[in-house]
């Protein structure tokens, strides 16, 4: 078999193996890789900047576990910026597994910052049908969450008297990994008008940039990149900037796998050429 | 008749939905609400049957083949200490509960683990897809290969080249090619959905 | 006696004070003219609009403020009038820059909380307003007369009618050519090369005597792209029937499974084979996700299935499904509507439906010409769609105006 | 490092080797692999029943109709039920009634949102005044892409002539979104493996510095 037969039908499994390797030996060597911004991003630092002494804005957060590496480091920065400037937050969750892991994160950073839930935080909580629940809330956010995820009755929140929908919150930033980021602009935006900026992964950011453009989005964080030019703004490293290097590293391992295709693949074509302009002129 | 009444009550429905859409009185709000939460209890108490379907493909595997047992029995297991670990809401909601143990330790890193699987899927298929076979597989991977170009570090001004390059190919090609795919879609759902309405789609309500 | 006197004299200061400030006594600024409460178009009915003429003084001034009186709840007595009224029973609503002449109250609560909300705006019942104008030195103007507002809940939406008119127009045309190719014209329809290939797909895995796979996606039956793939799968069932060849359906949802079931059987009967009907081929796993794809590639691996179909919505596990199905050298044919994961689909299965695709499939499939029929009408009004956007930028640029993309605004 | 009870290590450990297990499906499918996907389907099954039972039940069927006399919400529980005659063969016609109103519903609230949301808006967005700079440039262009790509979706007219030119443009800027699409979504997948290594990495340090 010629080399680049060899090259072109190699087992699929030799390229996991030097995946792995490019993800691997970089999460256990530490490196450090800056990042260039971008203005989508710092639309939403500065809108999330306004919302101090008392503002309200909501923070939904509507990924789960599977999308936590790209989403949960925007989330932590977000909820610590609005805690340093003593704005409120309303936390609501469209995911089905995002409950819990907003009920760890927010408990362990209003633990760091003194904040009480109920005065300076509400987490509503979970419900199924993120359209349905989207266009209630647009109504009241009692009429879906008439408890909090803790079981209190959401009119006895002090943080909650007179908010009731959306016309109550400086806007809403939803983090989101799936459909629910469709409905908060489908719903959210086009039906209640409520401002909206998306903190999404990589693979759907391509898909908000037309929202953002038609200005039906304020602003977008689009995956770990945008996590980590916001904590750069933000002044505030964490996982964001930590995920870079091995983000380098395997972008470059899938970069050189495209070329060594490719080359196999031409030179492929050339012999297949050769031989057939051998036999034609025979 | 068993089909008829059926595909009137579904063109029904969503007249008075469409209706709905410009009818702004609040009276038209509290049926549109009720419309909605009536659809999430057909939703809900539809479960069982597929509990019922699951359980039944699990016991059938396990009576049809010795060697499934084991792996029925898991599931069962797994199932039912799950109903018991989440039987009061107060469990369900404890972060240091059983049922919370179960969520953190188990579904979570699965879920995460399968997810992160894409990243050896994407190299792979990169691999055999990206061939610059056609002019138009050439687009493709040459796209491809710009904007993940944009991860790795380069010398100025090369990397600000390539910056803006992505931010053109996101703003303008990549903007109108999603913009023709949403318009589209929007105007075959909405096809599609009338279709439905008037019963010339009936698929899923099958036959007698 | 003196004291008391001088208390008096106090008082009387005082309230000469405060007097012209509750916009009682005379005031060297012009109040605002023509105040008029207008029910708010197009809403619910708990919004009232308000529109005035400005002070004869308007460059001194820097706000007006607004006023109502509270909404009371019919068990705490009659409405308040105005006549029987003193200033303190008014409520500042709100106010705005001395340049606007307008303001807006929407309110639909009845109670905050466990209180009752005085400005709520009751539905067909009166709300009393009065505006004053204030300078930036603090002086205030006298009170408009007050006037009542009546907020109406509208029966019609003035401005969603382009919505009703695109989906009548598209639903007229749909008849129309319906009636049209029942008559026996013929439609020209497109190939598609990922339908053709359905029927060889099918044929393949009776030859290999592997079974298919069919996937709806990890949608819910509440989704149009999800019921889309129903189409799909009738077709794929009638064909699977008449060669025999097992057909796996693992569904995601519960009522999608009772609806596949239903497509299925509905389908072998057609293909005058309910005997080969197999109701446990059509199994629901997880309503979740990943546990659902897991089960799925488990099932791909281990039945040794050779022709793959994901019709549907999907999420990230498009790429999941289609590289474990290719280890095992299935056929893939694939779509959805989903943006996102075309990508994957396109570089990872054989043949890719995309986006608009997907609902086009069923005309292809049946031929039949109720199906074909809204195909084209599908066609005219998405030319109309892109006349239209042609001629609105031509609009904007040659006469600068925006009547056209005034008209498909969306409210 | 700090102390770690014997109980998180215990479940850290789970939580690891479930990874692992998962993982090795990347080599081959294999009696780990197929044990922990068992597990899963019987555990997350369990999951959304309770949480369906926590939430949308008592929330949407038994506070209404129990607790606040709204005996409306019957309707859809009996229609719910009647989902369940779908596995008797003489009563399955029943179920057609639920999937009547369920699928009524649901496509009479699609049909105008999607109009509105998917159709109208990104009309309105795409046009705007051309106006003599780059972006004015820029924008003819994308709005020229867009119309060629929108052609590619004629299903009624062959593509040839005119129609043959900007369906051609337009398959071609359709494959330039893919192929973004594609390189975007690299860095998610990778930031999610990235995340399961250092967790792999930290059991391993946590096994190290408890057990020895």
């Amino acid at each position: 078999m010629p080399w680049y037969d060899r090259v072109l039908s190699i087992d699929r499994r030799w390229v996991y193996l030097i995946l792995g390797l490019a993800v691997v030996v970089p999460v256990i060597v530490e490196m450090h890789i800056p990042v260039t911004l971008s203005r989508e991003v710092q639309a939403v630092y500065d809108f999330v900047s306004e919302v101090r002494d008392g503002e309200l804005m909501l923070l939904a957060i509507d990924y789960d576990p599977s999308t936590m590496a790209e989403l949960h480091p925007m989330a932590e920065a977000i909820i610590r910026q609005v805690f340093e400037q003593n704005g409120h937050l309303l936390l609501s969750s469209l995911s089905q597994f995002g409950p819990a892991m907003t009920d760890e994160l927010i408990t362990r950073i209003a633990a760091d910052y003194g904040k009480v839930h109920g005065e300076d935080f509400v987490f509503l909580g979970y419900k199924p049908y993120p359209a349905i629940t989207i266009l209630a809330m647009g109504s009241d956010f009692r009429v879906p969450f008439p408890n909090d995820y803790y079981g209190n009755i959401v009119d006895e929140l002090p943080m909650m008297a007179g908010v009731h929908n959306f016309g109550d919150v400086r806007g809403v930033v939803a983090l989101a990994g799936g459909t629910a980021a469709d409905f908060w602009i489908i719903y959210g935006n086009a039906k209640f008008g409520v401002p909206v900026a998306l903190g999404v992964t990589g693979v759907m950011a391509s898909d908000y940039y037309p929202y953002l453009q038609a200005g039906q989005l304020f602003g977008l964080i689009p995956g770990i990149k945008g996590a980590a030019e916001y904590e750069q703004i933000a002044d505030r490293p964490g996982e964001g900037v930590r995920g870079i290097p091995y983000q380098t590293t395997s972008h470059a391992v899938i970069l050189c796998l495209i070329i060594v295709t490719n080359i196999a693949f031409f030179a492929k074509r050339a012999a297949t050429r050769r031989h057939s302009q051998a036999i034609s002129s025979l | 008749m068993k089909k008829q009444l059926p595909m009137f009550l579904v063109f029904l429905c969503g007249m008075i939905m469409i209706v709905q859409f410009v009818v702004p009185h609040e009276y038209s709000q509290t049926l549109f609400q009720h419309s909605q939460d009536f659809v999430i209890v057909i939703g809900v108490l539809a479960l069982p049957i597929g509990i019922y379907s699951l359980m039944k493909s699990t016991v059938t595997k396990a009576r049809r083949e010795p060697k499934e047992r084991l792996y029925s029995l898991i599931t069962i297991i797994g199932f039912a200490v799950m109903i018991i670990a989440g039987l009061k809401r107060d469990w369900f909601t404890s972060s240091t509960s059983l049922s919370s143990n179960l969520f953190n330790y188990i579904l979570v890193p699965a879920q995460a683990t399968l997810f992160s699987m894409l990243a050896f899927y994407i190299a792979s298929a990169a691999y055999r897809a990206f061939r610059a076979r056609t002019a138009l597989a050439a687009v493709l991977l040459i796209t491809a290969f710009v904007v993940m170009l944009r991860l790795i570090p380069m010398p100025e001004p090369l990397s600000t080249w390539n910056a803006e390059f992505v931010r053109w190919i996101l703003e303008v090609p990549n903007m109108a090619a999603k913009r023709a795919i949403l318009i589209g879609v929007g105007l075959g759902a909405v096809t599609y959905s009338i279709k439905l309405l008037l019963g010339i789609e009936r698929a899923y309500m099958g036959g007698d | 006696m003196r004291l008391s006197g001088l208390f008096w004299i106090l008082l009387v200061l005082c309230a000469g004070f405060t007097g012209p400030a509750r916009g009682q006594g005379a005031s060297d600024l012009a109040p605002p003219t023509d105040l008029v409460a207008a029910d708010i178009p197009n809403d619910k009915g708990h919004g009232v609009q308000l529109t005035w003429e400005p002070s004869a003084d308007a460059s001194r001034v820097q706000f007006y403020e607004i006023y109502r009186l509270p909404y009371r709840p019919p068990d705490e007595g009659p409405p308040l009038r105005p006549e029987e009224t003193v200033d303190d029973d008014w409520m500042r609503v709100g106010a705005v820059a001395g340049g606007v002449t307008a303001y807006a109250q929407t309110e639909g609560n009845t109670t905050i909380g466990a209180e009752n909300n005085p400005l709520y705006v009751p539905r067909d019942a009166p709300t009393y307003y009065r505006v004053r104008a204030r300078a930036a030195d603090g002086t205030l103007s006298a009170f408009t007369p007050a006037v009542t507002g009546i907020a109406k809940g509208n029966w019609f939406h003035t401005q969603r009618v382009n919505v009703l008119v695109i989906a009548f127009v598209l639903g007229a045309l749909m008849l129309y050519f319906i009636q049209k190719a029942k008559r026996g014209e013929k439609i020209y329809i497109r190939p598609i090369p990922g339908l053709s290939r359905i029927d060889e797909a099918i044929g393949r895995a009776t030859e290999m005597g592997r079974p298919i796979l069919f996937v709806l996606g990890t949608g819910t039956a509440a989704e149009i792209a999800t019921l889309a793939g129903y189409t799909i799968l009738a077709r794929v069932a009638e064909k699977t029937a008449e060669y025999q060849t097992p057909l796996l359906v693992p569904v995601n949802d519960p009522v999608m499974m009772v609806m596949a079931k239903a497509t299925v059987k509905e389908a072998y009967l057609k293909a005058g084979r309910p005997d080969v009907y197999n109701p446990d081929n059509i199994f629901y796993i997880s309503a979740m996700q990943f546990p659902y794809v897991a089960a799925v590639n488990g099932l791909m691996l281990r039945e040794k299935t050779a022709t793959n179909f994901y019709m549907g919505v999907f999420h990230a596990e498009s790429l999941l499904l289609a590289e474990a199905g290719s280890i095992t050298g299935s056929i893939q044919i694939s779509g959805t509507d989903r943006v996102a994961q075309i990508p994957f689909f396109v570089a990872a299965t054989d043949y890719t439906l995309i986006g608009e695709e997907l609902y086009a499939a069923s005309a292809y499939l049946a031929q039949d010409p109720k199906l074909v029929g809204p195909l084209k009408a599908q066609d005219m009004v998405k030319a109309a769609i892109l006349m239209l956007a042609v001629l609105g930028v031509l609009e904007m640029t040659v006469f600068k105006t925006e009547w056209i993309r005034s008209l498909i605004t969306p409210h | 490092m700090g102390e770690t009870s014997w109980v998180d290590l215990f479940w850290t450990t789970v939580a690891a080797l479930i990874t692992l297990a998962i993982f090795s499906f990347l080599y081959k499918d294999n009696p780990a692999f197929k044990f922990v996907e068992r597990l899963w389907v019987g555990i997350t099954t369990g999951y959304w029943t309770m949480l369906l039972y926590h939430t949308s039940f008592t929330d949407k069927v038994v506070t209404p109709i129990f607790r606040q006399g709204q005996w409306w919400y019957i309707i859809p529980s009996i229609l719910g039920i009647l989902m369940w005659f779908r596995l008797s063969k003489k009563y399955g016609f029943l179920a057609r009634y639920s999937l009547a109103f369920y699928i009524g519903i649901s496509t009479g609230v699609f049909i105008p949102l999607t109009i509105k949301a998917s159709i109208l808006y990104q009309l309105h967005g795409s046009i705007r005044a051309i106006e003599p700079t780059w972006s004015g440039l820029m924008f003819v262009v994308a709005f020229l892409c867009m119309i060629c790509s929108l052609s590619y979706f004629f299903f009624s007219k062959e593509h040839k002539g005119l129609l043959g030119v900007t369906s051609r443009i337009g398959i071609f800027t359709l494959m330039i979104g893919f192929g973004t699409g594609f390189g975007l979504t690299v860095m998610g997948r990778v930031a999610l493996l990235g995340h399961r290594v250092s967790f792999l990495h930290d059991w391993v340090q946590q096994v190290v510095g408890t057990v020895f």
